[in-house]
């Protein structure tokens, strides 16, 4: 039972990585990536039942704080690692606060 | 007792070095350190000669080097003949020195003297050595340290000299003499020099000793045997009385004293006879002669001249030993004298007439026996000897060396000596000629070089002279060494 | 206060995650929540943004499951969108009004929009939030207001 | 960024301790599962790191100041280094922890449980310097 | 050796080859160091894989199973990945600072700048 | 209790010292923490070279584990030997490095150099005297790591350009390595190197038996700097400070060929290396075009630093040869020249040390003239200079006689002939030095810098008492030669 | 015999493998980036599927945290995008394919995987999994080797770890204070 | 008792991945990025919903069952802010939606 599902994951990883590779821009990657790292923590989840070890979801867990953290370093190095484009809209959003 | 005398020999040089640097900074103390020492060496060395004379053979061990090989010193005929050539000399051209670099107002007289010393402690270490390695060590240092001498001036051409000098001693001695000796080690085992050489007659029957005995003999450059002559005139930028160290006893006598004492002690002379192929040495030598002293004809430089004369007169040692016979060996042994002293009176000779006229050419001589008679006296003796007409020092080592090579019935050397003493005479004689009886045409004034000059120059002249009537000594030297096989 | 209900869900945390209940294992659960708290604290990350213990029940009893019946719904639309043999979307990119008074209220409104199959919270300003929907009726149900509205009773 | 996206904020608020209180989880819970003082290390800096992105390193090295975290940096290693010196000093070998205790396995236990604490401790600490020296070079002009 | 048997040693292959051909051929140091990792990440698959047995565990005690599997390859490799991570630190804290020395992250222009330093010097 | 300690001991002392030059931070201190770390690490590996002289092979078993289950430290008359030129060029260069650390590196910094040294120091020797094959992968990346460390405070800028370039190949070299020792974990099930021999046999090396060697091979040359796998070093060498191109130059790569011997000769075993591969006759080229190779280059280089890095990549050529063919002489030969290339190239790197404080990066140009404004240092640079072409007198005499008496004992003249001949090169880049120094002409640029300071007394001493030991080992073999021959002797009896 | 493992094994591999393939064609810096943290992820969980959990922890902590992290900074610092096209690939290719050829070489004889018989499950390792968790008291295996049985290799990963950061303070701390925070 | 949970948990495991797929297919469909949000929301909702329930199911009531609830809240927290923040990103970059042939605003 836990096969179909572990299939459809992969399955799922698969389409994920064809968005990541296919792009066309970085933000589709970085998404793309992010869609990835959640079912990653799917799979480990479904794996351990269907290994029969289910004790080790602490790794799904890790896998998920690690992706969000992840993502925010990206978007965020993404968003200010060209000050010099996006100067005007970052002092916008500051100055509605 | 002996034991002491042989590091003494190296000690007091090495002693003299020290305290001539710590002294630099007074040049009257300096000399007189640099002349005091070389007394003293002298005087060492003749506590020994008795020993020698007596047949003994006194060793000292320094340290083992690595396992098997030791450092050794060990004094025989040949060596304390040279060791006494080398310290006696080395007291002239001191006094030399002192007048020469004086008068010509030279730089870095105390870095020259330290050399100098250093260059002498292993010109003793090189006469005394024991072994193969020992030899090569102290022949390494002594390239090494009169490098400084010939670069003295650092100008370019003086750099330029120095590459060549050292480039091609370098050169020779670890790519053949280093390669030859450790052939020798693998292949007998031993480095020592011992009477009757060291291969066994099975070894002899192999092709080895022959290739042995080429890399052993263009090994040692310092023989200036052609085609590997090339350092002596470049390194005629030197000051004169550099010249005459070198020329006249510390690095080329080291040269054919090396081959003479490899031959000797290595191969044995009896050994070398039947090593088939041995005798290409011989028309090595001979080629060496007449050819440098074609050169030397052409040479219109005086030093250059004399450079190729001395090319010339060291195969003659060659040649001699390369003849196989007791006799000629003894000749050889002379013939290591003879040069000596004449050659050095002559560059002496030189280096007085550069002082004192600033010339450099034969061409400009004409007349110069007119101001400066002393000096041209002393040139025409050392010449006349080493043309090899008594009564100078420098016919009896000839006579010696012919009635070898009459005894092995070798008519090409004979044919050699005969026209190398005709080019001899073609290119000391017109100098002699034109420095008594032609006029010269236009010299600033000028007298003799400062006394020094002259005391040592003088002194080098009459020994030259006076060693024919009192030659007992070396020649029983030279019987023991002939004997030694 | 809140310090002491945060290192109390924090225990709880390290309790269920534990699974070994041994002294030390125990008593270093009591230490870590303690330090994680007094490091909270400097991070002065517990007050009502970073700890909203006050609406949580009324969260958990009300808003989750209306949150989850909504979020089927939509993920049920978006399916079938994606499974038509001829993608037939019409995205739309609008202002939507927002009634919250704190950036936490804000908060669950924008990640409520965004959790949301079909919408997403794109920018969340003061009044409004600008909303990209993957069709017309996104736009339309958010404009109602009942999530809106539902959300501020948290605050 | 904190004044720059409320969503990030309020959410990174509720998450940090939890993320500070997993990391110390696993670091406990080696022994039993995965994990362990590397892994726990990482994942506390990465908590920390979290914190600075939305926060600002500022207010980041303020928490953590960057002195501290350096000289955690050799804690972690002197600990080790000295749990294996115990061996040592209660005349065993180097890093034996049998006899940290009167029992051995006592004392393996122990002694596992400390050097992790120093694995771990390094681990934070490098991570975190390490962050502090990129984000804080800032760029050159 | 069937194919599929053996698929691990055969992608580790590839991504060493993969992972080497990136750390030359590129010549941008980020992506130097990016090929470097991966480089040095495939040896974790072909410590790890043969250390699996099929029809084992993860090697934690557990009451259902007998067969672990060995834990001395991940032992290893922990030590590995930590090695990695801080050889990735430090390429990337070098290429910061190449990148403020010669103002740019391509090889051959850093190359060029050596070659014209040396030849003022 | 602590002599039994000791092998331990060798690494936690330095290792200690490491975090505590972090805590501390100040400059002196840090300088003296290092100081008396390194020496009593020397200490350390003296009394194990007596211990080994005395117990023969000494086993250590970290945390009790009895191996092949826990890590072993295994020492013999080989590594101890290594031990003990890696810890005492340690000490020594650490008394050295004061001056020259204040004028090359930040003053902030300082704590970092010395920790990073310690570090490197803790590094080689913990490759050297473990007895298990995946902790040399990790005391080798120790090193590594604080190597690049150390090049890259160099205050050049293409000093960072060259420790990235290193550190990109090093770990290249570094994974090599790890693959052929997990190559080797799968065939034998174990990692201790005693064990692993044991296990490896005689018999003949299976398929990934050869690729694990050719691995490990390919690894460890890289690390070692064997031609053409050199081209990380001789930036590495001249853009690093002084102290550090020193220690390193003197050390590290000479661990390394440790690592090949014990591979090759010990784990392996000669008559499978040997007599199924061409390891010998590749490892025999190679080392003949890095003899020739390296020594042309050398010649034409203009700073003074890459060109002795240049001329190391030649000499690891001689020890290579050595290490090429299994027999007494040629490992003697190969370990001497470890030795006595270690003295000398530490020696050449502390006097350009020295010339730094005065000049600056050393470049040909600057030298001129500097006979007469740093007498001891050029007279030093001399000697060493001769060391490495190898005149009888000095320490680089003895391996070269050896390397010629090993290569004739094989027949082989015509090699014999070649590595005289390479020496040669090395007499053309020496002498241009030399002559540069010495002979220039009156109106030398020279004097301009020269006036100015005098060198530091306690960086003279050192340097000089390692010129005097080039000297020293030139007559006195009987340390270096029986300690070699020893070490060849059990690297062969090694081999089944 | 293809189970669910393998298949799972297998794919993922795949995977990791083009990911591998559009890192090397990709130039743009922070698509790089991002990839490599998708490639961390893979390997973790191959490295689940392994059996390796430890290692996956890490694995998944360090590649897709920690690296990533550092990455990002790297090319703000740097202002990097775009990377230059790769090299005339002659030489580089060679380098990898004779790597490759060894490799194949050294594979194609060594024992399958997976087999309980191999050599490695024989040796050394049986004492750890036995006798491990008796002798420690520690369940996990891997923290018993890790900490005990080969505690001496986990000082010296400490002391890696500990070497990096100090040489990343030694490259990158500034002699003055400088800072600009990148996020104010 | 056990069969009925059995059947749940693999219904809803099944649904789960078949939403996963459909998520996938999105990810795949979709023509441009905004709209690919959407789908991958599909994956992070009913996909991970369904099969952390299914997974209840066979866990029980068991520290299991926490950590599976912890998975899924940190999945509903973690992954709007994610998406959010991607979105954000988009329209700063300027990246243009996708909208209907002959849709103007
Ligand atoms: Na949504
Ligand atoms: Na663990």
């Amino acid at each position: 039972m836990f096969e179909i599902a572990t299939l459809c994951l992969l399955v799922t990883l698969g389409a994920s990585l064809y968005r990541a590779i296919k792009g066309p821009t970085v933000l589709d990657t970085a998404q793309a990536v992010n869609s990835a790292g959640t079912v990653a923590v799917l799979l480990i989840a479904v794996y351990g039942f269907l290994s029969g070890r289910p004790d080790f979801l602490d790794l799904a867990i890790i896998y998920g704080l690690l992706n969000i953290v992840g993502t925010i370093a990206i978007l965020k190095f993404f968003r200010f690692g060209n000050l010099g484009d996006d100067g005007d809209s970052v002092q916008k959003a500051q100055a509605d606060d | 007792m002996s034991e002491t005398s042989i590091f003494l020999s190296l000690a007091i040089p090495l002693g003299g070095t020290l305290l001539i640097s710590l002294t630099g900074e007074k040049p009257n103390l300096r000399d007189s350190i640099t002349l005091v020492t070389a007394v003293c060496l002298l005087l060492v060395n003749c506590t020994l000669l008795p020993k020698i004379l007596n047949g003994q053979r006194p060793e000292a061990v320094l340290m083992e080097l690595f396992p098997g090989v030791d450092l050794i010193l060990k004094v025989e005929p040949l060596g304390m003949l040279f060791a006494l050539v080398a310290s006696g000399l080395w007291i002239i051209n001191s006094i030399y020195s002192i007048g020469y670099m004086r008068a010509n107002k030279e730089k870095n007289q105390t870095r020259f003297y330290v050399c100098f010393a250093i260059a002498l402690s292993s010109t003793m270490g090189i006469a005394y050595a024991g072994n193969l390695i020992t030899l090569f060590l102290f022949y390494e240092i002594l390239t090494l340290c009169t490098y400084p001498l010939v670069t003295h001036h650092g100008t370019h051409e003086a750099r330029h000299g120095g590459r060549i000098y050292l480039g091609i001693l370098i050169s020779t001695s670890i790519l053949f003499l280093l390669f030859a000796i450790g052939w020798t080690w693998h292949f007998t085992g031993t480095l020592e020099f011992v009477p009757n050489g060291i291969f066994n007659q099975e070894q002899l029957q192999t092709s080895i000793p022959l290739i042995l005995m080429v890399l052993f003999v263009f090994g040692v450059g310092k023989a200036a045997i052609m085609p590997f002559h090339g350092w002596l005139p470049a390194a005629m930028v030197a000051p004169t009385p550099v010249s005459a160290l070198l020329h006249a006893v510390a690095v080329v006598k080291a040269g054919v004293f090396s081959i003479v004492k490899i031959l000797v002690y290595i191969f044995g002379i009896a050994n070398l006879e039947k090593i088939s192929g041995g005798s290409w040495l011989m028309y090595t030598a001979g080629f060496t002669i007449i050819a440098a002293s074609v050169v030397a004809l052409k040479s219109d430089n005086l030093k250059r001249r004399l450079a190729y004369s001395t090319i010339s007169h060291l195969s003659y040692v060659v040649l001699a030993v390369a003849l196989f016979v007791p006799i000629a060996v003894m000749g050889a042994a002379l013939h290591i004298v003879a040069h000596a002293f004449s050659k050095i009176t002559l560059f002496f000779a030189a280096g007085a007439i550069y002082t004192a006229s600033k010339k450099t050419k034969v061409s400009e001589l004409h007349g110069i026996g007119k101001r400066m008679p002393i000096t041209m006296i002393a040139f025409a003796i050392g010449a006349l000897s080493l043309i090899g007409i008594p009564p100078a020092i420098g016919f009896l080592s000839k006579w010696y060396i012919l009635s070898g090579a009459f005894d092995a019935q070798e008519n090409f050397v004979v044919a050699v000596i005969i026209m190398s003493t005709l080019l001899n005479a073609a290119y000391f004689l017109p100098i002699i000629y034109a420095a008594f009886f032609r006029t010269d045409d236009n010299s600033k004034n000028h007298g003799e070089a400062p006394t020094a000059i002259i005391i040592a120059m003088a002194s080098t002249g009459i020994l030259s002279i006076a060693l024919f009537f009192f030659s007992d000594q070396i020649i029983s030297l030279g019987y023991q060494i002939a004997g030694a096989y | 206060m809140r310090a002491a209900s945060l290192f109390i869900v924090l225990l709880i945390f390290w309790l269920l995650l534990s699974g070994v209940y041994k002294p030390f294992l125990i008593g270093s659960g009591l230490a870590v929540a303690a330090a994680s708290v007094f490091l909270a604290r400097r991070m002065e990350v517990i007050d009502h943004e970073g700890h909203p213990i006050d609406h949580a029940f009324k969260a958990i009893l009300v808003y989750w499951p209306w949150l989850i019946k909504e979020i089927c719904i939509s993920a049920l639309k978006v399916s079938k969108t994606i499974l038509q043999p001829k993608l037939d979307i019409n995205p739309k990119m609008e202002l939507v009004e927002l009634s919250q008074k704190t950036d936490l209220g804000r908060t669950i409104f924008a990640n409520s929009i965004t959790l949301t199959p079909g919408t997403i919270a794109v920018e969340i300003n003061k009044n409004s939030v600008l909303v990209h929907a993957l069709s017309e009726d996104g736009i339309t149900d958010l404009n109602k207001g009942e999530m809106d509205s539902l959300v501020s009773k948290l605050e | 960024m904190k004044n720059y996206d409320r969503v990030l904020r309020v959410i990174s608020k509720a998450m940090i301790p939890f993320i500070m209180v997993f990391a110390l989880y696993v670091q406990f819970h080696g022994d039993y599962g995965p994990g362990g003082g590397f892994q726990a290390g990482v994942i506390l800096a990465a908590g920390l790191i979290f914190y600075s992105l939305i926060y600002g390193l500022e207010v980041a090295k303020k928490i953590a100041p960057p002195r501290f975290i350096e000289l955690l940096v050799a804690t972690g290693v002197l600990l080790y280094v000295m749990v294996g010196l115990m061996g040592i000093f209660l005349g065993s070998d180097f890093l034996d922890y049998s006899v940290l205790a009167q029992d051995s396995v006592h004392g393996q236990h122990y002694g596992i449980f400390l050097v992790e604490l120093g694995v771990g401790i390094t681990v934070f600490s490098v991570m975190l310097t390490i962050f502090y020296m990129f984000a804080g070079r800032g760029r050159n002009p | 050796m069937d194919f599929l048997d053996n698929i691990n040693y055969w992608i580790a292959m590839f991504q060493i080859v993969m992972g080497l051909f990136i750390v030359i051929a590129s010549e941008n140091l980020i992506k130097t160091l990016v090929g470097l990792g991966i480089f040095q990440s495939a040896v974790y698959i072909i410590y790890i894989s043969p250390a699996k047995i099929f029809g084992g565990t993860a090697p934690i005690l557990s009451e259902n199973y007998v067969i672990y599997a060995n834990p001395l390859p991940h032992v290893l490799i922990l030590t590995a990945i930590v090695v990695g991570v801080a050889t990735t630190a430090l390429g990337l804290a070098l290429v910061v600072r190449i990148y403020e020395a010669f103002g740019t992250l391509e090889e051959d222009k850093i190359q060029e700048i050596d070659l014209e330093d040396s030849r003022n010097d | 209790m602590i002599s039994s300690q000791l092998p331990a001991l060798q690494i936690i002392v330095p290792l200690l010292a490491a975090p505590f030059c972090v805590i501390i931070r100040n400059s002196r201190a840090t300088w003296l923490i290092s100081v008396l770390a390194s020496w009593v690490t020397f200490g350390i590996s003296i009394l194990l070279y007596l211990d080994v002289q005395t117990l023969g092979v000494i086993s250590y078993e970290m945390g009790n584990w009895a191996p092949p289950w826990g890590i072993e430290y295994r020492i013999d008359s080989i590594n101890v030997f290594v031990l003990l030129i890696v810890s005492s060029i340690g000490a020594l260069v650490s008394l050295y490095a004061y001056p020259s650390i204040s004028v090359e590196v930040d003053e902030n910094k300082h704590y970092l150099f010395w920790t990073s040294y310690l570090l490197c120091l803790t590094g080689l020797l913990g490759v050297t005297i473990t007895g298990d094959a995946f902790n040399i992968f990790v005391f080798l990346e120790i090193s590594s790591l604080s190597t690049y460390v150390l090049i890259a405070l160099g205050k050049n800028r293409h000093a960072l350009y060259a420790a990235f370039r290193y550190l990109i190949l090093g770990t290249i070299g570094a994974t090599f390595i790890v693959i052929g020792i997990g190559l080797l974990y799968l065939l034998t099930g174990t990692l201790n190197l005693y064990d692993l021999s044991m296990r490896l046999g005689d018999m003949s090396l299976t398929q990934p038996q050869l690729a694990a060697l050719a691995f490990l091979t390919v690894g460890i040359s890289l690390k070692l700097a064997l031609f053409p796998l050199h081209l990380w070093l001789p930036n590495a060498y001249a853009f690093a400070p002084s102290v550090a191109t020193c220690f390193l130059a003197a050390t590290a790569t000479k661990v390394a060929i440790y690592l090949l011997l014990r591979f090759a000769y010990d784990v392996f075993g000669q008559s499978q290396i040997f007599s199924e591969l061409p390891l010998g006759e590749v490892l025999l080229i190679l080392s003949i075009a890095a003899m020739f190779i390296a020594s042309t280059v050398a010649i034409y280089q203009q700073d003074i630093k890459r060109m002795f890095a240049y001329s190391s990549v030649a000499q690891i050529g001689y020890i290579t040869l050595g290490a090429s063919f299994a027999s007494h002489t040629a490992l003697t030969s190969s370990i001497v020249h470890l030795f006595n290339h270690a003295i000398t190239k530490g020696a050449i790197f502390l006097l350009l040390g020295l010339v730094a404080l005065r000049i600056g990066q050393p470049t040909l140009k600057k030298m001129s003239g500097l006979g007469k404004s740093m007498p001891w240092t050029s007279a030093g640079l001399v000697i060493c200079g001769l060391s490495l072409i190898g005149v009888p007198g000095t320490a680089g005499f003895i391996s070269k006689w050896y390397l010629i008496l090993a290569v004739l004992e094989r027949g082989w003249w015509w090699l014999a002939f070649m590595i005289l001949a390479s020496s040669l090169l090395a007499v053309i880049y020496v002498w241009r030095v030399v002559e540069t120094m010495y002979v220039s002409d009156s109106d030398s640029r020279g004097d301009s810098h020269m006036a100015s300071t005098t060198s530091p007394t306690s960086m003279t001493l050192v340097a000089w008492l390692f010129v005097t030991s080039c000297i020293f080992f030139g007559f006195h073999t009987s340390f270096s030669v029986e300690g070699a021959s020893a070490a060849a002797k059990v690297l062969l009896e090694y081999t089944k | 015999m293809i189970t669910i493992d393998a298949i799972i094994n297998a794919s993922l591999l795949f995977m990791m493998a083009i990911t591998t393939v559009t890192i090397a064609r990709t130039r743009n810096l922070f698509t790089i980036v991002i990839l490599g943290s998708l490639y961390s992820f893979l390997m973790a969980t191959v490295l689940v599927v392994l059996d390796a959990v430890d290692v996956a922890m890490t694995e998944a902590s360090v590649g897709a945290g920690i690296t990533t992290v550092l990455l990002l900074s790297t090319l703000y610092l740097c202002k990097g995008e775009d990377a230059a096209p790769l090299r005339r690939p002659l030489l580089p290719l060679s380098i990898a394919f004779v790597t490759a050829g060894l490799l194949m070489y050294g594979t194609l004889g060594l024992p399958e995987f997976g087999n309980p018989e191999g050599i490695i499950h024989k040796h050394v390792a049986p004492r750890y999994i036995q006798d491990g968790p008796i002798e420690t008291g520690v369940p996990n295996m891997v923290t018993a080797v890790l900490a005990s049985y080969r505690g001496f290799d986990t000082l010296g990963e400490t002391v890696v770890i500990f070497t990096g950061g100090i040489g990343v303070i030694a490259l990158l701390r500034r002699s003055r204070r400088k800072t600009k925070d990148p996020q104010e | 008792m056990t069969e009925i949970l059995n059947l749940a948990s693999w219904v809803s495991l099944s649904l789960g991945g078949i939403f996963c797929l459909i998520g996938g297919l999105g990810l795949l469909r979709m023509p441009d990025f905004f709209t690919r949000l959407h789908a991958a929301s599909v994956i992070e909702t009913l996909g991970a919903g369904l099969l952390i329930l299914g997974m209840l199911f066979q866990s029980g009531l068991s520290l299991t069952s926490v950590k599976l609830i912890f998975i899924l809240l940190l999945i509903f927290f973690a992954s709007p802010t994610a998406t959010h923040a991607l979105a954000r990103a988009a329209k700063v970059k300027g990246i243009k939606y996708f909208q209907k042939e002959g849709d103007n605003d």
